[in-house]
């Protein structure tokens, strides 16, 4: 894990607690920072990869101690200061004034057009597929390596599967080419595969009681085994 | 954890110090946020997943529809939305068991289940269920049994997963609507199965 | 990296902050905890490889965030109990008492025996070299896979070459071999070797600013390249 | 963080209930842990590996000679011992940099340096030195030749390095115990050139 969200595999967490009843949101806050990551995703100011590689910015025990709406807040700051539509200097100093009067109200302006546009979004999808004429490298059946070359930056093939043999299981669609939509290089699409890996290929043999993780992964990412 | 009155806490105060500046800029809708939220709070959550479940049960030939091409037999169900452009349905059978996890970050299928609850978006359940899977589950209440062959799901491109839990036993009677409230969310991800809390 | 320890590459850590003047312990139960650990392990009741397999079961957040004696205070306890004589409730029991009372003087007794023999290792040395028959693997220059293999337990071969190309250019000698010996299995020394790895191997194309990375490496987690 | 007075804190609770729980069950000597305490605090530290290193300097046979079985040129000097047990000494030169670390430990060439220091250990130099050392490095204020290759020595096994400096410029007059005031711990790290503070 060059980065702290590429955890799977990781040893020694905890047991995973489960909430009775769990609300959707658990404040008001996290409503908040829900509604308007999708909202200035929804105006382009950022995508969601490089939403997400904020989120992979975090250094490792902030991202593990912090909750999941607290590393959205995190990278929602960075990337729309990164967006270049508000400085940290502002969030900072209009936190502090909201801290000394913590009764103001948060101002309000209605854009109807863009809300429906962003609501038909919504229950519309935005699917990352896209046209590539180039054909696939891989069929069902074939095996396949997984890269083993160290991405430092936003990446999206897991760690746990770097460098290990599977079997392509499914062909699916051509997709936006998240390292580089992350880095601003363009969408790039690719093939998709989804891979299976045995567990003693990917967790070695003294793996217990593990079991075969199916990985979807982008075309550049294989080689032929 | 439930709700919190937590105005003057700092992911609070953060949360209001960004969203005032981006409305005095001109650049946030209000309105867009309220309804994002209330659509999720209240229009789209594990309801859909379960009629489509219930449905699959009810009918073979949609069942068969799901298994191949789940976005559309979804869509039959006027059912779509973002995180749920590309979905795969995936069968538990008596041989196969199905769960689904993000180890990168908290992929989910929206439009059938919902926000992702806490626990699927937790480090913990991250790490481990691609790891030991049989303990995490088992944790969780479902035990396996050894002849059944386990797999993990790892949401790590565009795919959205859903699992179509078996159907429980004594359940021939049961309407598709009552089929319906057998099927939980946990059960749609995995680690329970229908019919049980 | 399975376990909390194996950070080499890790991203989003912060600047390397040096003391000046630093004494060598910082504390007076950092004197007794290193004098401790040497002591019982003078007298056989683990070995290091055990020790250090006790530090990296502990979980990643308090393994950041702890301080280096601490973390060796929590193998310590592991170890003194897997070993037998000492148990949990022993520990937990005496530090509540002392808690209570905080002038309780800790007893003494003295073996100058031991005390010798444990000086003279020190200023001796105890190497971990073995005698070993089999014929060493490898040559100076020839090129060599890491294993890519996941070991779940004590390692020594660290995540970041896993799976990676080097050049062996030098030839050490056989080891004991640190994860039988962690696992109480027994020396079973190997040949060890010294691998250089390009930093483009290591790093990927986007390595900025890295450097060629020499790792020390037993027999057994090489391949031929 | 210089010395404490922590005989309440947890650690030191911990560390205490430890000793006296062993002392009374008759397995740890306490003679024991203060001797081993008082050689690292007052007999072994890094002005072993300054003669080792003012010597090289002085004399270009024993710098042969320590660079071919590092481990038996300094037991000429008398130093030997636990951590020390298969020592290389890696030649800092106007093409070459070298620099040691541990990345998953501690390890450090005890007999000739003495303990390590706390940032030596810490996970900010560990995980950082090996992807970006340039960058520690001119953090720790030393910058390189764009030139010079810069090597990064992992202490993985069971060898244990030390850096032999560069000799600083204008010291051909000095004698060899003037030259040992002049190698720093940090020079024998690969942290800092021999000469500077």
């Amino acid at each position: 894990m060059a980065r702290a969200h590429d955890i799977g595999g990781l040893k020694g967490l905890g047991r995973v607690e489960m909430e009775q009843d769990e609300p959707v949101f658990h404040s008001e806050w996290e409503r908040r920072v829900f509604g308007i990551t999708m909202a200035t995703l929804g105006k382009g100011l950022f995508n969601i990869e490089q939403f997400r590689s904020g989120v992979e910015e975090i250094p490792i025990v902030p991202y593990l101690e912090s909750s999941y709406y607290e590393r959205w807040i995190a990278t929602l700051e960075r990337n729309l200061i990164r967006a270049g539509v508000v400085s940290e200097d502002e969030i900072d100093a209009r936190t502090t004034e909201l801290s000394h009067r913590p009764e103001t109200e948060v101002g309000r302006r209605e854009e109807p057009e863009f809300c429906e546009m962003l609501l038909g979004a919504i229950h519309g999808g935005m699917s990352p597929e896209r046209e590539l004429d180039a054909p696939k490298g891989f069929e069902i059946g074939d095996r396949v390596v997984a890269s083993g070359t160290e991405v430092l930056t936003h990446t999206r093939l897991p760690r746990y599967v770097r460098g290990k043999t599977g079997v392509v299981v499914r062909l699916d669609k051509a997709f936006v080419f998240p390292e580089s939509n992350a880095a601003g290089d363009g969408e790039n699409p690719e093939w998709c595969y989804c891979v299976r890996f045995e567990a003693e290929d990917v967790w070695g043999p003294n793996a217990e009681n593990a079991a075969p993780v199916y990985v979807d992964v982008w075309e550049s990412y294989l080689v032929a085994a | 954890m439930g709700e919190h009155d937590d105005t003057v806490n700092y992911p609070s105060l953060r949360t209001r110090a960004i969203e005032s500046l981006l409305v005095e800029k001109g650049i946030l809708a209000s309105d867009a946020v309220d309804r994002v939220v209330s659509t999720y709070e209240e229009d789209i959550g594990p309801l859909n997943g379960a009629r489509v479940v219930a449905r699959a049960w009810s009918d073979g030939e949609y069942k068969t529809r799901l298994l191949e091409n789940a976005t559309g037999a979804i869509a039959e169900l006027g059912i779509s939305g973002m995180q749920g452009e590309n979905m795969v349905a995936l069968e538990n059978t008596s041989e196969v068991h199905n769960v689904v996890v993000c180890t990168l970050c908290s992929c989910y299928p929206w439009p059938v289940l919902g926000l992702p609850p806490y626990w699927y978006k937790s480090p913990e359940y991250r790490a481990r269920v691609v790891v030991e899977p049989r303990a995490v589950l088992e944790e969780l209440g479902l035990e396996l049994d050894d002849s059944q062959e386990l797999r993990v799901w790892d949401s790590s491109a565009d795919i959205r997963y859903m699992v179509l839990p078996e159907r429980p036993a004594g359940t021939d009677d049961l309407s598709e609507e009552e089929l319906t409230e057998l099927v939980t969310r946990d059960s749609m991800i995995g680690v329970a199965r229908a019919g049980t809390s």
